[in-house]
C-alpha cells in the first residue's frame, strides 16, 4: 500500500515558487529522507505534508485518503521539529500526553501508551522532569516520544538530529533506524547530514530548487546519479569532476569518486600534493594536477604522503562517470 | 576575580552612582511616609527628623479612618483593579494572538486601529462614556469603571503582547497543531503560559493609572458603595484642607497597596522585561 | 417607602457636619425621606456635576456655585424653578441674585450662605508687638513694616502659586473700600466704568506693595502653605474668608481676631466683600422632586439657618430671620455688615461669561502685580481689553 | 492556513475590539464630532470648521495653544535630555554582570513610577516648598542656600522643575525598557569587543548604544506620545490654571480647561473637541514621522 | 620560542573546579586543537588565555611575557567565536577596524591592513556589506579576517566551523590550514569535530572533566592512545573495546579499531550482523558476537553484508591495544 502520494504538488510563498510539481510515492513502512541544499524546499515539502501549509496546487494522499483539506492533527501524521519543539511549562509526561489528552482518549491508554514510548526511548526517570531539566539528548527523545505515543501512520522528522553534538548524533541515528524497525510506521526525514541519509534511508529524495532531481536507494544515487548535481552532492569528500578533454568526450565532464583513485607512480594523472588530511581511518590527500585542477584522492587506512610530493593518480575507468556540459548523465 | 578584566574603582563608581539615584528616587516617599507619624508641629519644625517619643502621633490615621469605610473602599478598588487587569491580559492577549498569529487582510490596520487609543486622552469621551453607561444601567457599579479601564488598557496591552507573542516559537505551535490542538487550546495552553512575564509587564503597566484614577470614580461611580480607595482618600486632598496629618497619613495608605502589588508583580517584570521583547 | 435624596456638593471637608448634625435633624423632622451628602473635590466639581447632569445621573439635590456656572445650568434646563418655592420669601433680593436669571425673574436655588473677605490677626503677636488693629490703609502698612522689622513673625500669609489667593484674598478683599461696592461693580456691567478707572487700579497697586510683605518664597506658596504658616504662629496676619473660622479654630493655639479691609482715610465709608457664595438647587431631572421640594424648604427655614450657621461658623446665612452664633470670631466678622456696605465680589456676575474669562484674567494679574511682573496699570489696561473683546457694553 | 475556516481569528479579536470600539473609539469619535459644531440658542449648531478657524485665528484662543504647544515641546525636549539619557546610563550600569544589588537598585528605581500624581505633586510641592524647608535647609547643609528659589511659583523655572519631577517619577520605564534590550546583547560580542580593546565606556559608544538604538526609538516614541498626553502632574501641583502665568500650561491642562471648564469659566466641549482634535493630529504626526521616517530607516538586529 | 605556557592553571566557579591543574606549551606557530566531551573546560581554558576569565590559580604566559593579570586587548591575541561574535551595526570593514581604531592605528595602516585581510579572504566584495547580509561561511571569514587584523601572536579559535553546513564546513578547514600556514602565527582551536581536530592539528590536546588526558599529534593519539578514554574519543566510528578475556589478560580491555577488523569466515570473533551502514565511500557493520558485545567493523568500499548474517571476523593482533580495568593503557 502507499503511505503517501504526492501528486503535482505546488507551493508558492506570494511570488516565490518554492516547491515545484512535486510527484511522489512512498511506500508501506519505508523509510524516506530528503536532502538538498539549504533552502531547496525541503521543509517546506514536509510542512505541506503535515498540512502546516497549504500547498498551492496538486493532491496529497495519506494512507489512500485524500488529505490536501484535512487539518494536521486529522492526517494521521507525527512531525519531529529541529528545534524539538517541547511545550516548555510541561513536564515530560505533560508532553507526550497533551494530544492524547485533546483527543479525549481514556486515561488508562494514555498512561499505557506513554509507559510504553518511555521504556522504548528510556525516559522512564525523567518522566516528571521539564524540557529545561534535560540535556539535548533526551530532548531529542522526548520529541520522538511525543510522536510515537499518537500512533502515526506516517513520522516526519524535520532535521532532529542537527541540535546533537557529534558522538550523541552517532548513537541518536541508529536509535531512529531501530525505532523504524519496530515501530513498521513509515518515515519521512529531513536532514543536511550525508552520513544520517545513507545509513537510514531506504530511499533518498534529492531535491534542487524545488524540484525533485533523482529519487531512489542510497547505493542507487551513490554509484549511479541522474546528474552531476546528485553525483556532487552525496558522498564526502564529494566527487571529483576532472574536465574530460583528454581523458573522454570533449566538452564532458568526468566524474570520479575520491575513493576510486589509487595512488601510482605511472598513472594518468600526474600532480603533487597540496594538502594531506589524516584521518586515522582513512587519509585524504589533495592533489593539484598539471591541468590546475584539485582532486581529492581518500585512501583508507595511514599514508606517509607529504605535501608538495609528485605523485600519479590511476583510476578504474569502469567506475567513472561522464556528464554533458548541462550535468546531465551520459550513459555509455 | 576577575582581576584582569574588572576594576575595583569602577564598580565604586557605579555603586556610587546607583545609591545616588536611589536616594534621589526614595526620599520624598520617605519623607512622607515619615512625616505622616508625626504631630502637625513636628511636621513643620523639622521636616527631616525621624519620629520620636515626643513628636510620635498616629492621629493622622485615626482621622483618616474614622472618615469612611475604608475596608470597603479598599474592596471595591481591589475588585476594579483586579477584574479591569484580568479582561485586559486575557482580551489583549487574544487580540495580540490574533495580530501576531494570523495572517489576514488588514492585520496591520487592525493593529494601528488597536493603537489609536493611546493618541487621545480618553478623559474627553467622558460624557459619551457616562451616556453608554446610563443607557446600559451600569452607572453606580463596578462594572463602569472595569469596562473603561478595560478598554483603556487594550492599546498598550496589545502592543506589548503581540510584540512578544511573536517569539514564541512557530514549531511549538505547530507541534501542538499536529498534536491536534485546537486554535483556542493553543492559545490558552501553550502560548499564555510561555508568555506569563509579558503579561506581569502589562500588569504592572496598567494597574497603576487604574488604581490611583479619581475621574472616572468620581463620574461614574461616586456612590458609597462602589467608592474606591482613591476616591474616598480624595476628601483629604482637596483643595480646601490643612489637616496635613491626614494627607500624609491618606497618602502613605495609598502608596502601600500599590507597592504589594507591584512586589508581586514585579518578579515576573523583571523576568519579562529582560527576555527582551518590549524592545 | 423611604425616598432618598442624593446631595452633589464640592464641600468635602463639610462631610462629617452633614453627616452628623444637619442630616439627622432634617430626617428627624421629616421621616420617609433620607438624605445623602455626596461632596468630590471642589477642583473637580464642575466638570464632574457637568458630566453626571449630562448623562442624567446627578444626585437629586445640586449644590449651586453662584452666578453663571448655575446659571448655565438653569438655562440648559439642568435645574428647575423654584421661584415658587415657599422658602423664597425668608431671602432678599440681593441674597438671590447670584441664581437668578438677569432679569430676576426665576429663582433656582436657595441661598445657604455667603463668605466675608477681610483679614484675620493672630492677637498674640499683634499685643506682643504692641500693634493695633489698623483701621485705615497707613496704619495697616505701619503694622506691616514693623512686624518685618521686628522679624519674629511673618507680616502676612499669602503665597502667589495658586493664583486664586490673591485674587479673592488680595484684590476682591480690598478692593471693594475703591470701587465703591455694589456702585462700582454695577458700573462696570452697565460698561459705565472701565478697568483702567483708578477706582479699579488702585487695588492693585495696594497689592504690588503687599510683595514686600509675604513670606520668603511666597511665588511658590500654595494654600494650604498659608493657612499652615498662620495656624502654626508663624505669621501675624492672614487676608482671610470668613470660611476659614472653624479649620483655625481647630488648629491655631493663640487667640485670633479679624479686622475689615482698612479704608484710605480715617472716616471713610468702609465697604466688605460678603459674597453669596453657595445656595442648593434642585436637579430638573429629578425623579424625587417633591421630596427634594421639602427638603429645599427646609433649607430655606430659619432652624436650618441657625444649625448652618453654627455649625460652619464663617458661612454667614443669607436667611432673613436673625441668626445667634456663638464663634466669636465669627460674630465679629459678621458684625462688619452693619457698620460697612456689602458686596460681592466683582468678576462674579456677567463679567466672567466670555473668554478671555475674567475671573481667571484677574487671578493672574493680581499674581503678576504683587511679584512685580506687571504694573497695575498695565494689569488694567489688559483686562479692560479683554472684557471689552466680547462683552458688548465695554466694547 | 488560507482555505480552513478563520472563525478563531475573529473569535480572538471580538472581545478586544468590541469593548474597545464601544467604551474608547465611539464615545472619542463623537466627542471629536463636536469639533464641528457649536453651541447655538436651540442647541448644537453645525459650523464646520468655524472654531478651527477661532483656535488658530484668534490671537486669544491661538495665543493660548501656541503657549501650550510650545511649553509641551519644552516638556517633552526635558525628557528626551534628561530622562532618557539617565535611564540608559542607569540601566547600563544595571546590566553590568557582576553588579551587586542589581535587583534591590531596580526596584527602588521603579518605585516613583508606581506612585499617583496625587502624592508625586505633593511630595514634592512640599518638599521644594519655601515654607516647609526641606529643599532649602538640605541645601543651607551644604552652604547652597544662596541657590535655592522658589522654583515652581517662578514663571521661569516653574515649567523646568515640573519637568524634572516628572522625570524623577518615569526614569524607570526607560530604564527598565534600555536593560532589557542590553541584556539581550549576546555576550560574546560584547567579549569580542573586550579582546578588541573596547571596554568600559568605549564599549558603551561603540558597540552598546548602537545596538539598543532601536530601543531608543521606541522609548522616544513613548515619551513624545506620554508628553503630549500628560495632564495630571500639573493638574496636580499647579492646578487647571497651569500657574504661574500659564508658565506650565501644556496642551492636557488646556484641554482640560477649555472642555470642563474651570471656575467661572464654562466649559466648552466644542472648542474641547478642536484642541482635542488638533492634539490627536500633533501626536499621530509625531507617531508617523517615527514610523515612517525613522524606524524603516533604524535597523534592527536579530542576535 | 614559547608561544603560550601555562602553569598549574586552575579555575572554579564557585564551588565548581572547572579546570585542574593545567600545564601546557605551544611553540611558536604550532597549531594546537582542544578536544573533548562538551562540558569539559575547553571554552573555559581557552577565555583564560584569553583573559576573557581570570584563573583562580596559576600562571599564563604568552610570548615570554607573564600576562595574567593583563587585560584581553594587550595580550597579543585574537579570538574567533562560535557564534562569530561580528558587531552587527558596522560593516564587514568597520567590524575589522573597530579594534585597531580604538588602539589608535593609523587610517593608512588600518586601510591597509584590512586591504590585505580582505584579499586574503576574498572579503573584497562584501567590505560594505553588514553582518545580516552575508551568507554563513562570509560571516565566519569575517570573524577570522577581524582577527588577522589584530597581528596577533596567538589565534584563539572556539568551534568556529559549528554554525556551518557540511559542505562549507569542509571548505573552511582547509582555509583555516592555509591560513595557519601563510601567517605563521600560533593558533589554539577549539572543536567538536573529530575530522577538524585530525586533519588541522600539529597537536591535538585531548580534555576530559577539566584535566589534560593526553597530549600529542593526531596520530600519535590515534595510533598510540595513553588511555581508553582518548582511544575511544578519537577515531569515527570509535574504537571496539572488548572485554579481553578470551583474548588476552583477564580483567583487561582490548581495543580495536573498526578499520583494523577484517570478515573472515575463520575469525576469531564469532557473530551476526546487527545493522549494515552503506556509507557508500565505506561500509559500517554493526555485529553481535557471541558474547553479545556489538563491534563495529569498518569496510572500505561497498559490501554485500546483509543483517542477519553470521560473520566472522579477524583482527591483527599488533593493532590492538590493551587496558586495564581503570582505562589505563598496558603497554606490551
Ligand atoms: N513563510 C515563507 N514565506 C516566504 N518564503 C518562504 C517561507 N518559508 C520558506 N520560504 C522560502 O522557501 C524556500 C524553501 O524553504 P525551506 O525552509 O523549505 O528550505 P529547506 O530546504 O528546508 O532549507 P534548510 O535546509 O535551510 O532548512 C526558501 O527559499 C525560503 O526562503
Ligand atoms: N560562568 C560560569 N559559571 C559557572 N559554571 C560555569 C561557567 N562557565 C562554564 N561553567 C561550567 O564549567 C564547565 C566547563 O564549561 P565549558 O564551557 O568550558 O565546557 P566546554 O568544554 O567548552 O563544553 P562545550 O563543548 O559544550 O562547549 C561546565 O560544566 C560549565 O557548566
Ligand atoms: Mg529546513
Ligand atoms: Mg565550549
Amino acid at each position: 500500500m502507499t503511505a503517501l502520494l504526492l501528486e503535482n504538488v505546488n507551493k508558492s510563498f506570494g511570488e516565490v515558487h518554492v516547491l515545484k510539481d512535486i510527484n511522489l510515492e512512498v511506500a508501506d513502512r519505508e523509510f524516506i529522507v530528503f536532502v538538498g541544499p539549504s533552502g531547496c524546499g525541503k521543509s517546506t515539502l514536509l510542512r505541506v505534508i503535515a498540512g502546516l501549509e497549504d500547498a498551492t496546487s496538486g493532491r496529497v494522499t495519506i494512507n489512500g485518503r485524500d488529505v490536501t483539506r484535512t487539518p494536521p492533527a486529522k492526517r494521521g501524521i507525527s512531525m519531529v521539529f529541529q528545534s524539538y519543539a517541547l511545550y516548555p511549562h510541561l513536564d515530560v509526561e505533560g508532553n507526550m500526553a497533551l494530544g492524547l489528552r485533546q483527543a479525549g482518549e481514556d486515561r488508562g491508554v494514555i498512561a499505557e501508551r506513554i509507559a510504553a514510548a518511555a521504556k522504548m526511548l528510556s525516559l522512564e526517570p525523567y518522566l516528571k522532569r521539564r524540557p529545561a531539566e534535560l540535556s539535548g539528548g533526551q530532548r531529542q527523545r522526548v520529541a520522538i516520544g511525543r510522536a510515537i505515543v499518537r500512533k502515526p501512520d506516517l513520522f516526519l522528522f524535520d532535521e532532529p538530529l542537527s541540535n546533537l553534538d557529534a558522538a550523541l548524533r552517532m548513537a541518536t541515528r541508529v536509535e531512529i533506524a531501530q525505532l523504524h524497525r519496530n515501530l513498521g510506521a513509515s518515515m519521512i526525514y529531513v536532514t543536511h547530514d550525508q552520513t544520517e541519509a545513507m545509513t537510514l534511508a531506504d530511499r533518498i529524495v534529492v531535491l534542487r530548487d524545488g524540484r525533485i532531481e533523482q529519487v531512489g536507494s542510497p547505493m542507487a544515487l551513490y554509484n549511479d546519479p541522474a546528474n552531476q548535481f546528485v553525483a556532487g552532492f552525496l558522498g564526502a569528500p564529494s566527487m571529483n569532476f576532472l574536465a574530460a578533454g583528454p581523458l573522454g568526450a570533449p566538452g564532458a565532464v568526468l566524474g570520479v569518486r575520491p575513493e576510486y583513485l589509487s595512488v601510482s607512480a605511472t598513472g594518468a594523472i600526474q600532480g603533487r600534493v597540496a594538502h594531506v588530511e589524516r584521518l586515522g581511518g582513512d587519509t585524504n590527500l589533495l592533489v593539484t594536477t598539471r591541468a590546475e585542477e584539485t582532486v581529492t584522492v581518500r585512501l583508507f587506512g595511514q599514508h606517509d604522503h607529504r605535501v608538495g610530493e609528485e605523485i600519479g593518480l590511476d583510476f578504474d575507468r569502469a567506475r567513472t562517470l561522464s556528464f554533458d556540459a548541462e550535468g546531465k548523465r551520459l550513459r555509455a | 576575580m576577575h582581576k584582569a578584566r574588572h576594576n575595583p574603582l569602577n564598580s565604586l563608581a557605579a555603586h556610587a552612582a546607583l545609591l545616588t539615584w536611589t536616594a534621589v528616587a526614595l526620599f520624598p516617599v520617605v519623607v512622607i511616609l515619615v512625616n505622616s507619624f508625626k504631630t502637625r508641629k513636628a511636621i513643620f519644625r523639622e521636616p527631616l527628623a525621624l519620629p520620636d517619643a515626643d513628636s510620635f502621633s498616629l492621629v493622622g490615621y485615626q482621622t483618616v479612618l474614622k472618615q469612611g469605610d475604608f475596608f470597603l473602599y479598599f474592596q471595591n478598588s481591589m475588585i476594579v483593579t483586579v477584574v479591569s487587569l484580568f479582561f485586559v491580559l486575557l482580551f489583549g492577549a487574544m487580540a495580540a494572538f490574533a495580530l501576531s498569529e494570523y495572517r489576514f487582510r488588514g492585520n496591520t490596520l487592525m493593529g494601528l486601529y488597536l493603537a489609536l487609543g493611546i493618541m487621545i486622552p480618553i478623559r474627553i469621551g467622558t460624557v459619551a462614556i457616562l451616556d453608554l453607561m446610563v443607557q446600559t444601567g451600569l452607572v453606580n457599579t463596578l462594572w463602569a469603571l472595569i469596562l473603561v479601564y478595560t478598554a483603556q488598557g487594550l492599546p498598550l496591552a496589545v502592543f506589548i503582547l503581540s510584540e512578544f507573542m511573536r517569539q514564541v516559537s512557530d514549531d511549538l505551535k505547530n507541534a501542538g497543531r499536529i498534536d491536534g490542538l485546537s486554535e483556542y487550546t493553543i492559545f490558552f495552553r501553550l502560548v499564555l503560559p510561555l508568555v506569563r512575564p509579558a503579561m506581569a509587564t502589562v500588569a504592572v503597566f496598567n494597574m497603576i493609572p487604574i488604581w490611583n484614577d479619581l475621574w472616572f470614580p468620581l463620574i461614574l461611580a461616586p456612590g458609597e458603595a462602589t467608592k474606591t480607595l482613591t476616591l474616598g482618600s480624595q476628601v483629604f486632598i482637596g483643595q480646601f484642607v490643612t489637616d496635613w496629618n491626614a494627607v500624609l497619613s491618606a497618602l502613605s495608605l495609598a502608596i502601600l497597596p500599590v507597592l504589594i502589588l507591584y512586589v508581586v508583580f514585579s518578579r515576573q517584570l523583571i523576568r519579562g522585561i529582560t527576555s527582551g521583547a518590549v524592545k | 417607602q423611604d425616598v432618598t435624596l442624593t446631595i452633589e456638593s464640592w464641600r468635602n471637608d463639610d462631610l462629617s457636619i452633614w453627616q452628623d448634625q444637619i442630616i439627622p435633624a432634617f430626617e428627624a423632622a421629616n421621616p420617609g425621606i433620607k438624605v445623602q451628602f455626596t461632596p468630590s473635590a471642589p477642583a473637580e466639581y464642575n466638570a464632574v456635576l457637568n458630566s453626571k447632569l449630562d448623562a442624567g445621573t446627578a444626585g437629586d439635590l445640586i449644590t449651586c456655585r453662584p452666578f453663571d456656572a448655575s446659571l448655565a445650568l438653569y438655562d440648559g434646563g439642568k435645574l428647575a424653578d423654584l421661584s415658587d418655592l415657599a422658602a423664597m420669601v425668608n431671602f432678599s433680593d440681593v441674597a438671590k441674585s447670584a441664581w437668578q436669571t438677569d432679569d430676576g425673574a426665576h429663582t433656582f436655588c436657595v441661598p445657604m450662605a455667603s463668605v466675608i473677605h477681610g483679614f484675620i490677626y493672630n492677637k498674640n503677636a499683634f499685643a506682643e508687638l504692641g500693634i493695633e488693629v489698623p483701621t485705615t490703609e497707613a496704619e495697616f502698612f505701619a503694622a506691616l513694616d514693623k512686624i518685618k522689622e521686628d522679624g519674629t513673625y511673618i507680616p502676612m500669609a499669602m503665597g502667589t502659586n495658586d493664583q486664586w489667593e490673591a485674587a479673592t484674598m488680595g484684590y476682591n478683599n480690598i478692593g471693594p473700600n475703591y470701587w465703591k461696592g455694589e456702585d462700582g461693580r454695577l458700573a462696570l456691567i452697565k460698561g459705565e466704568a472701565s478697568l483702567t478707572d483708578e477706582a479699579w487700579v488702585a487695588p492693585y497697586r495696594q497689592l504690588a506693595k503687599w510683595g514686600a510683605y509675604l513670606g520668603d518664597g511666597y511665588e511658590a506658596q500654595t494654600y494650604p502653605d498659608s493657612q499652615n504658616l498662620f495656624t502654626l504662629g508663624r505669621a501675624a496676619i492672614y487676608p482671610a474668608g470668613s470660611w476659614e473660622i472653624s479649620g483655625f479654630n481647630a488648629q491655631a493655639d493663640f487667640e485670633m481676631g479679624a479686622f475689615n479691609p482698612p479704608v484710605a482715610n480715617a472716616g471713610d465709608e468702609c465697604y466688605i466683600s460678603d459674597h453669596t457664595d453657595i445656595a442648593i438647587g434642585l436637579n430638573a431631572a429629578s425623579p424625587n422632586a417633591e421630596a427634594a421640594r421639602t427638603f429645599l424648604n427646609w433649607v430655606g427655614s430659619a432652624e436650618f439657618a441657625s444649625l448652618y450657621a453654627n455649625a460652619l461658623p464663617g458661612f454667614f446665612s443669607l436667611n432673613s430671620a436673625p441668626v445667634a452664633m456663638q464663634d466669636p470670631l465669627a460674630q465679629e466678622i459678621v458684625s462688619w455688615r452693619d457698620k460697612c456696605h456689602s458686596t460681592i465680589r466683582s468678576t462674579y456676575q456677567i463679567l466672567s461669561r466670555g473668554t478671555p474669562n475674567l475671573e481667571t484674567e484677574t487671578w493672574n494679574a493680581s499674581v503678576n502685580v504683587i511679584k512685580g511682573t506687571e504694573t497695575p496699570e498695565a494689569a488694567g489696561a489688559r483686562l479692560q481689553e479683554g472684557l471689552a473683546s466680547w462683552y458688548e457694553p465695554q466694547k | 492556513m488560507a482555505t480552513r475556516s478563520r472563525t478563531h481569528v475573529v473569535v480572538f479579536l471580538a472581545p478586544a475590539v468590541l469593548v474597545y470600539t464601544a467604551v474608547m473609539i465611539w464615545p472619542l469619535f463623537n466627542t471629536l464630532r463636536l469639533a464641528l459644531y457649536t453651541a447655538g440658542e436651540e442647541g448644537r449648531v453645525f459650523v464646520g470648521l468655524a472654531n478651527f478657524a477661532t483656535l488658530f485665528g484668534d490671537p486669544r484662543w491661538s495665543g493660548a495653544f501656541w503657549n501650550a504647544l510650545g511649553n509641551n515641546f519644552w516638556f517633552f525636549f526635558i525628557h528626551m535630555l534628561v530622562q532618557n539619557p539617565i535611564g540608559i546610563v542607569l540601566a547600563a550600569i544595571l546590566s553590568h554582570p557582576r553588579l551587586r544589588f542589581a535587583a534591590l537598585y531596580r526596584s527602588a528605581i521603579f518605585i516613583p513610577t508606581i506612585l499617583s500624581f496625587v502624592i508625586v505633586g505633593f511630595a514634592w510641592k512640599l518638599i521644594l516648598s519655601p515654607i516647609w524647608g526641606i529643599a532649602p535647609s538640605m541645601l543651607d547643609a551644604v552652604g547652597l542656600k544662596s541657590l535655592f528659589a522658589p522654583w515652581l511659583g517662578r514663571e521661569g523655572s516653574a515649567l523646568t522643575t515640573l519637568a524634572l519631577i516628572s522625570v524623577w517619577q518615569f526614569v524607570g520605564i526607560p530604564m527598565m525598557l534600555i536593560y532589557a534590550a542590553l541584556l539581550s546583547i549576546p555576550e560574546e560580542i560584547l567579549e569580542a569587543g573586550e579582546i578588541d580593546g573596547i571596554t568600559g565606556w568605549a564599549a558603551f559608544w561603540r558597540i552598546k548604544l548602537p545596538l539598543i538604538l532601536p530601543s531608543i526609538g521606541i522609548i522616544s516614541i513613548l515619551t513624545f506620545v506620554g508628553n503630549f498626553n500628560a495632564f495630571d502632574l500639573i493638574y496636580a501641583a499647579q492646578g487647571a490654571l497651569a500657574g504661574p502665568d500659564f508658565s506650565t500650561d501644556i496642551l492636557g491642562t488646556f484641554l482640560y480647561r477649555t472642555f470642563f471648564g474651570f471656575q467661572l469659566q464654562l466649559g466648552d466641549p466644542h472648542m474641547g473637541s478642536a484642541i482635542a482634535t488638533a492634539m490627536f493630529a500633533i501626536i499621530l504626526a509625531g507617531v508617523c514621522v517615527y514610523l515612517f521616517a525613522i524606524q524603516t530607516r533604524m535597523r534592527r538586529y536579530q542576535f
